[in-house]
């Protein structure tokens, strides 16, 4: 499997895809997209590099352990959700910072933490299966 | 704001997130373990008090009003559910100090009993069908993970059937939720109760009940569905048998209690006719099954099924005194039925395996550990004054005053089998004289801990022993509580009012 | 297109209903696949269609457009899929290391935690052998 | 409150009892016996004033809701037993103390035997009759560790068994007979039950309630047939024999059927099945026991005549003389009876045998065990002026005075009674005097702890045969006024003068010597062994077979559910799930079609077909490359619906979730075996069929639902928030990450569990651990 050609691939298109998976999660709110599909596509681009380089260099790149990612995904949401509860409304309430930027305006929202732990969740468990799998096989 | 009702899904979640990230660090681990149930009983408790003082606790997450978000209800039977799985995963958090080898630890054990919690919790405190199937996936892929961790081969076999024949149960239950969707057009069960007694013809209302019929049969393990629990409850740790023991099957009950109670009510001489001959057949197919078996937690296992009989029997009764003994008997099993298992790990250690055959010399060596196993046993096959024989009884007027009587004959004679099989146990591991011929004992097997462990494990058998007892001779109070549950359970108003808003 | 998408439903369903008792576990979770489909399929459908109106809500607007699709049933299978997904790669692997711990992946041949009855006749064969 | 008081003293003691015995040593058994003895004289206080002001009650709520109460009567009859319970337990601790003296359970013995008074002493007490069924199933479980106490033998565990199965039917049969009394006659207090008589016997339910509750009776008071569990809980210490197998436990059936007499009794199916099952049952106890030389067996089926006389005189209780021979009997038979047995267990404990073949002129070893065993045996034979003799003359004078069948009652009680002159003689006589014969051990007088109690017990049925007017007018006359439900007042005589039923009496004796000097002939004839055979052995043998056919089926059937098998697990939740939806479908709502099959416009028929096609290559692939590329198929056409039916975000999710799923397949699939094996065609129709009918049963559910339009509410609801509340202009997403964020917070656990499952499934190396036992 570790060929010439798509290790280079797969070192240029690590960053090209984390860049566009975060994009997708961003815009999820407003447009097809979201946290989970972002967060596969992150998933794909180490799964690539594990491909090209072994899944033990895909590790070395990604330098957390998936697990730490899932688990710190986790957490981000659940406290997302308390964020709330400290200023006094129901569980998971979402709050908002409006902004305005010339004519548009700008929302920053707990809502999009939730997505940034969805994101690292999915990113997490996707890449769990997949080195563990992968250094089953080789 | 009742934030309350989120904190037992948050608890658990916090709690095994935390160990997640800890994974190398068993001692905190552990510790958390204990730590986590203990606050979650803690919270437990304030939800009943919660209950008890102001009615059914309501909480739309989100700040969403009903029926567009989702809604969080605690009602009595809720914070009865809520609480005893607190009082299980304490339970068992403290066995398994003694019971879980580091090998499994290191490998996630206690964030997946923490977030089985979690999973379970949510079934009991939701208010909406979606959020409750989501929430069975989450006590289902724990299980699933529990059940097969360990990778021994016994394990994996189960697992393939418990695994598959549950994913199968999921996909009716979702199927069913599509079809409610599609006749009223709402998630929430108080809204969908109203929606489904407008819908013109009850009988597809009745239709679809049997989606859930099915779905959460499976999952309570009722006659014809229960094959998965007796292929899977004897391969894992007794710690995991325990909890598993204690509430899986239990949830599928609430579910059934929660949704012929609420939603499917339009044709109840249909569906509760059904449910109340599942119950008959149920106990005795399990108990027949139980008493041809000679390993201890294979015995169990059967009995639960067993025992999902009398808890569903209420609900078939549908009066409030059957309601009351199903809610009874599900509370009494849940304590009888894990302690059990809980000794029944006690024995192995000490004598090295689950066999009756290998079994034995208990009741000479060990006083102490048969009054804890003759407790649960003897509670378990209803005998007074303990816990059993109160949800037995209460099932017994309650089928006598429905004039259902070949059912009542049968729960009675299933009593009598009940008696049979535990007195076998009783014969045979405490009884009988030690046998030579048997295998090392555990306490000898490297990796294990010693017999040192013993004291650990009895602290929870002791707990759950005194609370049959308590739950015993203190009756009278429990059955009162029991019946505003069955009130509440039985008059729907309250529960829609409650989340819907007063009309 | 409603009635078209139920009877596909149905067929989804018997199809992977059918694989799921096969003997050959892979089968079984081939057929899970498709009965998560079809489950998703259900909801898809009950929640009524649309034709070219997703629900979005276009830039200056507040509100999305007249007879837009029904959001919610997207979102709940939204939720469906990720579980599913879940749940299949979980069975997968449990298939990959049952078969690694029992041998095999005949699920007539798994009667290690249910041993046979004393005079029962068990499937008669070898296990199977790991493709060259 | 006093009444409760002293069981929960009762019960306390009992639980200390085990420590006190490692305490105290040999004198625990002393101080343990002060329990009962201050019972005794508790409930001797009750005498005087129930006789001044009749029955007492004491009542607190326990279970309100299921009208359960801790409530007690007190009248005659509940006295005449607390005081035959206390009274003997009394000397059963003293004799138990020195008869198990140094046994390693002996603490053991203690708790159970004071707890099994305390429970024996509540079910005569109880006027609740909940109340009274609990400590009715304690003395069941009481008995059963008793009988099971040398449990390290397999006889005793086997005997205890029997007993508990026995009592415990009986006892299921006696709650549901009970609730349905209750229900009847609205009360769940005997004592306004017992003022209910014509309304409880003219309800249709009459029937079913006295059956029920007499199967109760009839097993705890081992009536022919359900008689065999008695003998068989001979293994038992010879003290729980005397204390519950003939003075005690086994009498509750009949206090219970003396207690509802006024309440269910006098009705022909009454007296059919009461005199009926207890004539039987007295005759066949009482030549049973000459079936048998085990002094404790012969003892054994002498009390089943005791109880078999009872339960007849209850059957024709509805004259003074019966209910008189009721009270009169049940009080000269506990008194011989435990005197005798404890004699039975000296001798077991003194020789080492209790066979009567085994042992004689044991006098000279044993003078005041030998006395007191004449004693008891003279007033067991019915020879005045024991008690015993009034005793028997009553019983006479009740089978005359019966209404119906009275010749034939008293014949049989003749011929009952003939036997039991000669098994009390057997049991006196026989191991005391004749040859002095070697035994096991050798014999010493008893210690005065176990000859204390057949001495006094002896002494009592002498002295109330001397002076019955003792106990006539403040015992005898309330314990029978309470049987009828009416007051009696009967003159109690040692002396009738020379009538008839004298003439019986001394008849009786005669034929009872004769057969006692004829036993071992008896004995070894062909049909007495017949008669062991018919009536003694077979019955037990019936239960061994109902177990052995219970077991049968259980297997059975359990075989058959519990296969092992996978796929027919599946298929029965199949199957299951498919007749269920669709005969309610069918039987409840009936076919109705949806119209719209022109709108499908032909894109959607390709894609359908597409779909349809690839299921149907994934479900009939020979190579797993083509099953996986099948499932592709499928998995894309249902993205393109998705696509075409205005859900973008859901189409992609479904492409990069099916695109993941197929590395995943890439991933396991390399290390797994090909799609061998392949099933039979039979078994392949047979799924086909199954898997089709739930596919059509699920369209056939959808198509109803959509002949209904749905409420737009929620729609609607999100449509008009998404952007104006929630800030966002996709919805889909808000509802994912806002209005049900809950359910996107359990999805994204399952998926981190489901990657942890999978990470432990590959990594956990599962060690070598011995086979067979699960390990920890």
């Amino acid at each position: 499997m570790k060929s010439l050609i798509l290790q280079t691939i797969a070192r240029l298109l690590l960053p090209l895809m984390i860049l566009f998976s975060v994009f997708l999660m961003l815009r999820g709110h407003n447009e097809p997209g979201g946290g989970f599909i972002g967060g596969l596509v992150g998933a794909g681009a180490f799964s690539l590099y594990a491909v090209a380089f072994g899944p033990a260099s895909a590790r070395g790149v990604l330098r957390a352990d998936p697990r730490t990612l899932l688990g710190l995904g986790l957490l981000v949401t659940v406290l997302s959700g308390f964020f709330a509860m400290v200023l006094g409304d129901a569980f998971l309430t979402g709050q908002w910072l409006i902004f305005h930027i010339g004519e548009a305006d700008f929302h920053l929202g707990t809502a999009l933490l939730f997505d940034i732990g969805v994101y690292l969740v999915v990113v997490g468990a996707t890449l769990t299966v997949i080195f563990s799998l992968e250094e089953e096989s080789t | 704001m009742d934030w309350l009702l989120v904190l037992p899904l948050a608890i658990p979640l916090f709690f095994g997130v935390v160990s997640i990230l800890a994974r190398n660090n068993l001692l905190l681990q552990r510790w958390f373990g204990v730590l986590g149930m203990v606050v979650l009983l803690v919270v437990s408790i304030a939800i009943l008090i919660g209950v008890r003082t102001q009615g059914i606790l309501v909480d739309q997450m989100g700040n969403w009003i009903a029926p567009f978000g989702i809604t969080l209800v605690a009602d009595h039977l809720t914070a009865f559910m809520v609480l005893i799985t607190a009082i299980m995963g304490l339970a068992v958090a403290i066995y398994s100090l003694a019971n879980i080898d580091a090998e499994r630890e290191s490998f996630g054990y206690y964030p997946l009993l923490h977030i089985l919690l979690m999973g379970v919790n949510g079934v009991f405190l939701t208010g909406d069908l979606f959020n409750m199937y989501v929430w069975f996936e989450v006590m289902l892929i724990t299980s699933f993970v529990l059940l097969a961790l360990g990778n021994r081969k016994e394990q994996m076999d189960g697992a393939i059937k418990y695994v598959t024949i549950n994913l199968v149960s999921s996909l009716v239950f979702l199927s069913g939720v599509g079809i409610l969707y599609g006749m009223t057009g709402t998630l929430n069960m108080a809204d969908m109760a109203v929606r489904l007694d407008a819908v013109d013809s009850p009988g597809l209302v009745t239709t679809a009940s049997m989606f859930f019929l099915v779905s959460f049969g499976i999952k309570a393990a009722v006659f014809p569905l229960f094959f998965w629990l007796p292929a899977s409850y004897h391969t894992p740790p007794v710690a995991v048998s325990a909890i598993f023991a204690a509430l899986l099957s239990k949830v599928g009950v609430y579910a059934l209690i929660r949704v012929f109670t609420l939603l499917f009510v339009q044709e109840t001489g249909y569906t509760h006719q059904i449910i109340l001959w599942v119950a008959a057949v149920t106990m005795l197919t399990g108990v027949l099954g139980a008493v041809m078996q000679t390993e201890f937690r294979k015995l169990l296992s059967f009995h639960i099924i067993s025992q999902i009989g009398y808890m569903i029997m209420g609900l078939g009764l549908y009066s409030p005194l059957g309601i009351v003994g199903s809610v009874f008997y599900v509370i009494h099993n849940i304590i009888a039925k894990t302690n059990l298992f809980l000794v029944s790990g006690v024995a192995n250690r000490i004598a090295g395996s689950f066999h009756l055959k290998h079994l034995g010399g208990l009741y000479r060596k060990h006083p102490f550990l048969s009054i804890m196993f003759i407790i649960p046993a003897f509670g378990l096959a209803g005998f007074p004054p303990l816990s059993g024989f109160w949800a037995k009884l209460t099932l017994t007027i309650a089928g006598l005053d429905a004039r259902e009587y070949v059912v009542v004959g049968i729960a009675l004679f299933v009593g009598l089998l009940t008696l049979f099989s535990m007195t076998k146990i009783f014969a045979e591991a405490f009884w009988k004289p030690l046998p030579s011929d048997r295998p090392k004992p555990a306490a000898e097997v490297e990796g294990i801990p010693g017999v040192a462990g013993i004291r650990t494990m009895m602290v929870p058998i002791v707990l759950l022993a005194v609370m049959t007892v308590v739950l015993g001779l203190g009756a009278g109070l429990f059955i009162n509580v029991s019946l505003d549950a069955a009130e509440e359970l039985l008059d729907r108003t309250r529960y829609i009012n409650a989340v819907l808003g007063d009309p | 297109m409603e009635p078209l998408l139920a009877i596909m439903a149905g067929f989804l369903f018997a199809s992977g209903l059918y694989l799921m008792l096969r003997r050959n576990y892979v089968r079984v979770v081939i057929g899970l696949i498709l009965i998560s489909n079809a489950a998703n399929l259900v909801i898809f459908t009950m929640g009524r269609l649309a034709r070219g109106n997703p629900p979005l809500v276009a830039t200056g607007e507040t509100m999305p457009a007249e007879g837009f699709a029904n959001p919610l049933p997207q979102a709940l299978i939204l939720t469906a899929i990720v579980i599913g997904f879940g749940l299949l790669a979980f069975a997968l692997v449990l298939a990959y290391r049952a078969y690694r711990e029992l041998g095999t992946v005949d699920v007539d041949a798994m009667r290690v935690a249910e041993p046979p009855y004393p005079g029962e006749k068990t499937v008669s064969g070898t296990p199977d052998q790991e493709e060259a | 409150m006093g009444v409760l008081i002293s069981l929960l003293i009762g019960c306390v003691v009992a639980f200390a009892a085990p420590l006190l015995n490692r305490a105290a040593g040999s004198r625990a058994g002393v101080i343990l016996a002060l329990l009962p003895l201050g019972l005794t004289a508790y409930f001797a206080t009750f005498v005087p004033r129930i006789a001044a002001e009749g029955a007492l009650r004491q009542s607190i709520a326990w279970v309100p809701a299921l009208n359960v109460n801790l409530s007690f009567y007190v009248d005659g009859l509940s006295v005449l037993f607390a005081l035959i319970i206390s009274g003997v337990g009394f000397f059963i601790v003293l004799y138990g103390s020195g008869y198990l003296k140094g046994h390693r359970d002996l603490g053991r013995f203690y708790l159970a035997v004071t707890l099994f008074m305390v429970s024996m002493l509540g079910v005569v007490l109880a006027d609740n009759i909940i109340t009274l069924f609990v400590f009715w199933e304690l003395t069941s479980f009481t008995s059963y560790l008793l009988i099971g106490f040398n449990h390290e033998q397999e006889r005793a565990r086997k005997a205890a068994l029997q007993a508990l199965l026995v009592t415990g039917t009986g006892g299921l049969a006696l709650l549901g007979g009970l609730i349905l009394m209750a229900f009847v006659g609205g009360s769940y207090e005997i004592s306004e039950l017992l003022n209910q008589g014509e309304v409880l016997r003219e309800h249709g339910l009459y029937t079913a309630i006295l059956i029920l509750v007499l199967a109760g009776c009839f097993t705890k008071s081992a009536q022919f047939p359900f008689h065999f569990w008695l003998p068989a809980a001979m293994e038992a210490p010879t003290p729980v024999s005397a204390y519950l197998h003939s003075a005690t436990m086994v009498k509750a059936g009949v206090y219970l059927m003396a207690r509802l007499h006024p309440a269910l009794g006098g009705t022909d199916l009454w007296i059919l099945l009461l005199a009926g099952f207890g004539a039987a049952t007295m005759v066949i106890g009482s030549w049973l026991a000459l079936c048998h030389s085990d002094l404790k067996r012969i003892l054994a089926y002498t009390t089943v005549m005791g109880l078999g006389t009872l339960t007849m005189l209850l059957g024709i209780g509805q004259t003074e003389y019966a209910v008189v021979a009721v009270a009169v009997f049940t009080l000269a038979h506990s008194l011989y009876k435990g005197a005798l047995f404890m004699v039975a267990g000296s001798i077991d404990h003194e020789a080492g045998t209790r066979d009567v073949g085994e042992v004689g002129g044991l006098r000279k070893a044993m003078p005041i065990t030998a006395a007191a065993a004449l004693v008891a045996a003279l007033s067991m034979a019915g020879i005045v002026p024991f008690f015993g003799f009034i005793a028997k003359e009553f019983v006479y004078e009740a089978a005359l005075a019966a209404g119906s069948l009275p010749r034939l009652l008293l014949a049989l009680a003749i011929l009952a009674n003939v036997a039991g002159v000669a098994a009390a003689g057997i049991v006196a006589l026989k191991p005391f005097y004749g040859p002095v014969r070697t035994t096991p051990k050798h014999p010493h007088e008893a210690p005065i702890a176990m000859w204390a109690g057949p001495v006094v017990l002896a002494l009592l049925g002498l002295l109330f045969g001397l002076a019955p007017g003792l106990i006539a007018a403040p015992l005898i006359n309330p314990v029978a006024g309470a049987i009828a439900g009416a007051p009696v007042s009967v003159e109690l005589v040692l002396w009738h003068g020379f009538t008839p039923v004298l003439g019986m009496s001394l008849m009786t004796l005669a034929l009872g010597i004769g057969v006692f000097f004829l036993w071992n002939t008896w004995r070894e004839s062909r049909f007495a062994r017949g008669f062991n055979r018919a009536f003694g052995v077979a019955p037990e043998n019936a239960y061994f077979r109902t177990i052995d056919g219970m077991l049968w089926i259980a297997h059975w059937q359990t075989r058959i559910f519990q296969s092992g098998y996978l796929r027919h697990y599946l298929t029965t939740v199949i199957g299951v799930t498919a007749f269920a939806v669709g005969f309610t479908l069918l039987s409840r709502h009936g076919l109705v079609l949806p119209g719209g099959w022109s709108a499908i416009t032909f894109y959607e028929w390709t894609l359908a077909g597409i779909m349809a096609a690839g299921a149907l290559v994934a479900v009939f692939a020979r190579s797993r490359v083509t099953m996986v590329v099948a499932i592709g198929a499928v998995g894309f056409s249902v993205a393109l619906i998705y696509l075409a039916n205005s859900a973008p975000d859901l189409s992609i999710t479904q492409i990069m979730v099916e695109t993941l799923t197929v590395v995943l397949f890439a991933l396991v699939l390399i290390h797994l075996p090909s799609l061998r094996p392949v099933e039979s065609r039979a078994s392949r129709l047979r799924d086909a069929a199954v898997a089709t009918a739930l596919g059509a049963a699920v369209t056939l559910v959808m198509l109803t639902v959509l002949t209904e339009p749905i409420s737009p509410h929620l729609t609607e609801y999100f449509g008009a928030h998404s952007y104006v509340t929630a800030h966002g202009r996709n919805i889909v997403n808000v509802i994912l990450v806002d209005f049900r964020a809950l359910d996107t917070l359990g999805e994204i656990v399952v998926l981190g569990i489901a990657g942890l499952g999978v990470f432990a499934l590959v990594k956990l190396r599962a060690k070598k651990r011995r086979d067979g036992g699960a390990d920890v």
